[in-house]
């Protein structure tokens, strides 16, 4: 099986449902020949042509506003938003028209699009190349959200979302996108949609995350061990639907647990991940559920390191739900 | 209070083939169109009145909770003529005769405005947001301007795709103010997509006077900045609608790219049964613009034609009334969709946490009680 | 003291602000002559003439871009958005500038921008005239979000917005602009921004909410009394920063707490409430936290009355936090 | 691959004072400019093209995370000529002759790169996004043509004040394709703000050719859909640009509304430290543009003037090579903002989250190792 980082094992899945869907097209800004600011569409417009992978002018709203007159047309169209930080021009396409649409035309006009989008900080992007507006799509019925952490999710998860009927976001963890490299098959399999991984199994704390996050609590949970603290290592991989059931069994289990994102803590996804375990697990509960998460400021540029959540921190919060 | 006058909107070009009295001005060119297709015309254009007038008076009477006219602006609507059934239609909420002309019947008509559980849309948006797949006429939004960018997007996927497909969007003139009209203008020019941009400018955005939404000389130059043809047409006048809509209908057939067409029309009421004009218009406005009315204008040119009858259009609307009568009572006694409905179509099948939802509120005591629905 | 509604509480307001601050503006739709589609700036163009109180052309983002523009300039913007469902359109300018100026300007350009726009359901809107957006905006660092319930409350937290200078979002609960009526001082005065108010105390459940949801719990509450519960009623008036100190108070004392909002469940404001309460409470409490709340879909049309939380299910859940 | 060629660009009509030798065309209007301010134009240019140079060398030295450079477009920039200080200025992030110009000087502008403890906006942005109310040059985003409405908000303010002063606001010509471009545009014909937009048509936005941004036959020619002039003027011709934007301000100035002035140049180079144009674009294309030089004409221009001399020239170049050697070494040295300084600036004060999550950063074990701040 070849190695492969995140970037390609996204080109991989994109070059398959190129391959074999006739009616996919890639569109976004500077996709076409340059292949993606990140490289993500490399090769494709060389090989599908300039007419399955659009260039288009500067204008998210143009981006998602035409991929959804294709995908009622039915076409599956797979826009690219160049950074998640400018996804904002689109957000009424996406919030009330994309996700909107099958429901208000009452189940006439599914609208299968992907809008793939990296995500997160850690590139020294500063505010406007580092923000994680997940939350904001999980909050609006109608979407689907995936937000891989590693090469062979994102090229399982990907081609998942591509074989399916409803809106997604898919999220790319643009830190890790060359960092995170493994095994990937070559040809196609899936991954799937709403299931999230234990990716190794503990005791005493449930450590939840997603994305470039789920380096920092296994980072985490390698520390704690040292000292004798024994965490289940959660990987939650779709944000929407997210899978209650791993989550609520791992925390049933442990009594404990940390939600870990980089987005702002107020609103964000943790709370929400927090709560609905709450409402299941209060009885096991043997201490709060910790929230480490971005804060509630913008994201900054020199001070980049001391905002995103690290091991160390995640560590504190592991040991706060022991000692409380 | 300034006053709109129509004379002074015809002081720039503007494509007329009927003058106000119904006869055709000299030297214009009169689009082929045969006397069963005028007559249809005619009969579409008469069924959005009848249809207006009875919605707006059931509305005031309480029954309905929203309406929306166009009267004086139902030539405008019929920029569909020159389309086939697979060209695509993305209208805004004010274009009732591009549906009737579609097909879409009274009764469906009648059921979306209740929300019914007839409704194609299963009671899921307010009153005259209609949709029809089964017609390629799009799902309407309420937020204006949205569908302009869909609509390129559709024409780029029918080029794609290698047939000769069209698609038409409808939107008024103050919707040329958003960010939206101008990507999806702007992407339709790069992509030489097959789309026709129809503005109706009836000179009024709720309040907002069209010398407020722009301080160019027209809607129709607009269509500069995007290296494609812009059209300003008399709205009013049928004839001169289907001139310019078969050139542009043309062109983007031919490959050779998208049009503007603004058709210049009047809004002579209000913007919506919530709305009160005489709050902020004047109102001896509207009276000025109906001698431009296009119903009595193709009417008068029928009757030259010979091919008008008082009983022909009497007929006409007694058939539109009666069928209104009849679906009335019928969407009235529909009741509203089933309260599980609520759920489907969020996503095509229901996730666990929508399930958990469905099952929480059917638990709950109103959902069993079914004279609580329409409170 | 005269009797008002919420609509004139808010206009009396504005009338106020333009009198006393020379620099106050008003933009939007619709809001000069007709005096806004829900009449709450009538009369002011009348008043203050076109060039205070201006008509603009039908864009969102130009609003709200104008408007900062006007703020960074030492003006004091008031922009209307006509409905909270057509805010998307400027949730760049919102999120990524409004939001972001002081800070990614090292404090050289506060933005002193209050926003005002209806929100919620219970008219018969649909999903376009009905949506409560607040979660996007308390995710977002930077902004401040207010949300009365009431005419008196309405006007002085609104004064007190306006005499502050960060951008705030002042959200107004439209299914109750005119139902709402109550006694309102004519002249200035001001309600803290960041303070929740106890309604009515209690012992055995908190209820929280905000905007039109404070009459349902009113009403839940004055329901639970009749079959013998104590409820502690809280509107929290202020979204961000929300008054933590009131409810961690009262949940600490009641032991117990629902909380009630109309937005969609996942990833609501309601989320985050019950995890900070978790987080500061656990130890005082007998039952999860009841969230009763939207449901994730899009806002209905014919189904309103049963999309939206009534008394009945907030007693439910009343009922279950003693049960638990 | 395409090729763009200066010729093809100049079909158009084009104004022009200065031919590629630096001559004065026959019949050009030749703006008047004191020797004193030809001076310090030329002066501004080479400080832009010395201070690009530089930084381009420590960013691929690994010191600096990211730049961008403007080569060969900074004649563009001195649109900012006709200027008082009480005129605003809202940049992109491709105009640092702007800047100096102003008066932001090298101190300041290494800092902002650095983001170190003296970053005058707190090491909060990303490198060339820099801000300077003392000047009344707004605060650079990252996100395109968000600038474009702000800029016209700040002008109609102007006029509500009563001043005379006006707002001036550049972006690049793919910003055009922007929703932003589309709402600012129209609202300063509507309000006729005394705004300037200066589109920098670099001939590219990242990999996309400006052929791919609008089918328009201009960028200028957008001028036409808002009701204002538009003016398409050699913007490697830096006395072409001054007399555009004297005509531009002027009008401003006296009440008469906005312009948009489309400045016709080249980038030379890639998009930014991390492109690489040689993917998409053909390598033999920015040389075609060198011929068009904008500091090779002025400075034959001044030759010609009897201005400029190689002693002169040195001089300059020196001058802010030693600058920046200087302040280099000290943006180097000066640590990174105090991890407190973090949460300031969200609000005018720390409500209770913000002062709870400071209070937990400050106990966090790296906030007290100092050598891990860039790690
Ligand atoms: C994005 C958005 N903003 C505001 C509104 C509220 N609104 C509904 S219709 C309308 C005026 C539209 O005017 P125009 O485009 O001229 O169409 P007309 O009603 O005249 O047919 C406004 C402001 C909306 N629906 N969508
Ligand atoms: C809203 C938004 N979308 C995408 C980007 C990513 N991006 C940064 S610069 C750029 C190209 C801008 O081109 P142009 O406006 O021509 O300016 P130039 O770089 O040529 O000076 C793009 C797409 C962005 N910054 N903002
Ligand atoms: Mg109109
Ligand atoms: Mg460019």
């Amino acid at each position: 099986m070849p190695t492969m980082n995140i970037i390609q094992a996204v080109n991989s899945a994109l070059r398959i449902q190129m391959t074999n869907e006739p009616k996919a097209i890639i569109l976004g800004e500077d996709v076409g020949k340059f292949g993606g600011v990140f490289r993500a569409t490399a090769g494709l417009f060389d090989e599908f042509g300039e007419d399955r992978v659009i260039d288009t002018p500067l204008a998210e709203a143009g981006i998602i506003g035409a991929a959804i007159g294709m995908a009622i047309y039915g076409m599956r169209p797979i826009p690219e938003i160049q950074f998640s930080d400018f996804i904002f021009p689109a957000f009424d396409q996406i919030v009330n028209e994309l996700a909107k649409f099958r429901y208000r035309s009452g189940g006439q006009y599914p609208c299968p699009v992907v809008i793939r989008t990296p995500v997160g900080g850690g590139i020294r992007g500063g505010h406007y190349h580092s923000q994680s507006p997940e939350a904001l799509f999980i909050h609006t019925p109608g979407l689907k959200v995936v937000l891989p952490s590693n090469p062979y999710d994102a090229k399982g998860l990907l081609l998942a979302c591509l074989k399916q009927d409803d809106p997604v976001l898919f999220m790319e963890p643009k830190k890790i996108y060359r960092a995170s490299r493994g095994e990937v098959p070559e040809g196609e399999y899936t991954v799937e949609i709403g299931k999230a991984k234990v990716v190794s199994e503990g005791e005493q704390v449930t450590l939840i995350a997603y994305g470039a996050m789920v380096d920092i609590i296994k980072d985490a949970a390698k520390k704690a061990a040292e000292i004798g603290i024994s965490c289940e290592v959660i990987d939650l991989r779709t944000l929407l639907p997210f899978d209650i059931e791993t989550i609520t069994e791992s925390v049933t289990k442990t009594g404990r647990a940390v939600v870990v994102h980089e987005a702002p803590k107020t609103c964000g996804f943790g709370a929400e991940l927090a709560s609905s375990l709450y409402e299941r697990c209060l009885a096991s509960l043997e201490a709060p559920i910790e929230r480490v998460c971005g804060f509630d400021t913008p994201f900054p540029y020199s001070l980049e390191h001391e905002y995103m959540p690290n091991a160390d921190r995640v560590l504190g919060a592991i040991r706060k739900t022991l000692e409380w | 209070m300034n006053i709109k006058n129509p004379a002074t909107v015809d002081s720039l070009e503007l494509r007329r083939v009927l003058d106000d009295d119904g006869k055709v001005v000299a030297g214009a060119k009169v689009p082929e169109v045969s006397e069963k297709d005028l007559l249809r015309l005619f009969e579409t254009m008469l069924m959005v009145r009848v249809v207006d007038e009875r919605m707006m008076r059931i509305q005031r009477q309480g029954k309905l909770g929203f309406y929306m006219k166009s009267l004086g602006e139902e030539a405008t609507h019929l920029s569909v003529f020159p389309l086939r059934d697979d060209d695509w239609i993305f209208p805004s909420y004010r274009e009732q005769g591009a549906w009737f002309w579609r097909g879409y019947g009274i009764e469906n008509f009648l059921n979306q405005l209740f929300g019914n559980r007839k409704d194609p849309t299963k009671g899921r948006q307010m009153p005259v947001h209609h949709s029809a797949n089964w017609l390629n006429v799009v799902s309407i939004s309420s937020p204006v301007g949205t569908q302009i960018p869909q609509a390129v997007g559709t024409a780029a996927a029918m080029k794609a795709s290698g047939t000769d497909s069209v698609a038409m969007t409808f939107f008024g003139e103050g919707t040329s103010s958003t960010g939206e009209f101008h990507v999806g203008m702007n992407f339709a020019g790069v992509m030489k997509a097959p789309v026709i941009f129809v503005i109706r400018n009836n000179g009024w955005a709720i309040s907002t006077s069209s010398e407020r939404q722009s301080a160019a000389k027209s809607f129709a130059c607009k269509a500069v900045g995007y290296g494609m043809p812009g059209i300003r047409v008399d709205g009013n006048d049928i004839l001169a609608v289907i001139q310019a809509s078969n050139e542009a209908v043309e062109r983007a057939r031919a490959g050779l790219g998208p049009t503007l067409i603004e058709c210049v029309t009047y809004r002579i009421e209000g913007h919506s049964s919530s709305d009160d004009p005489s709050v902020y218009r004047n109102p001896a406005e509207p009276s000025l613009w109906e001698p431009k009315d296009p119903l009595n204008r193709m009417r008068a040119y029928l009757k030259n034609e010979s091919i008008w009858s008082e009983g022909l259009e009497k007929e006409i609307s007694d058939k539109y009334n009666d069928e209104i009568t009849k679906y009335l009572a019928i969407a009235e006694a529909e009741p509203p969709p089933a309260v599980e409905t609520l759920f489907d179509d969020v996503f095509q099948e229901l996730p666990w946490h929508l399930k958990e939802q469905k099952e929480y509120l059917m638990q709950q005591a109103r959902t069993k009680n079914p004279h609580l629905h329409n409170s």
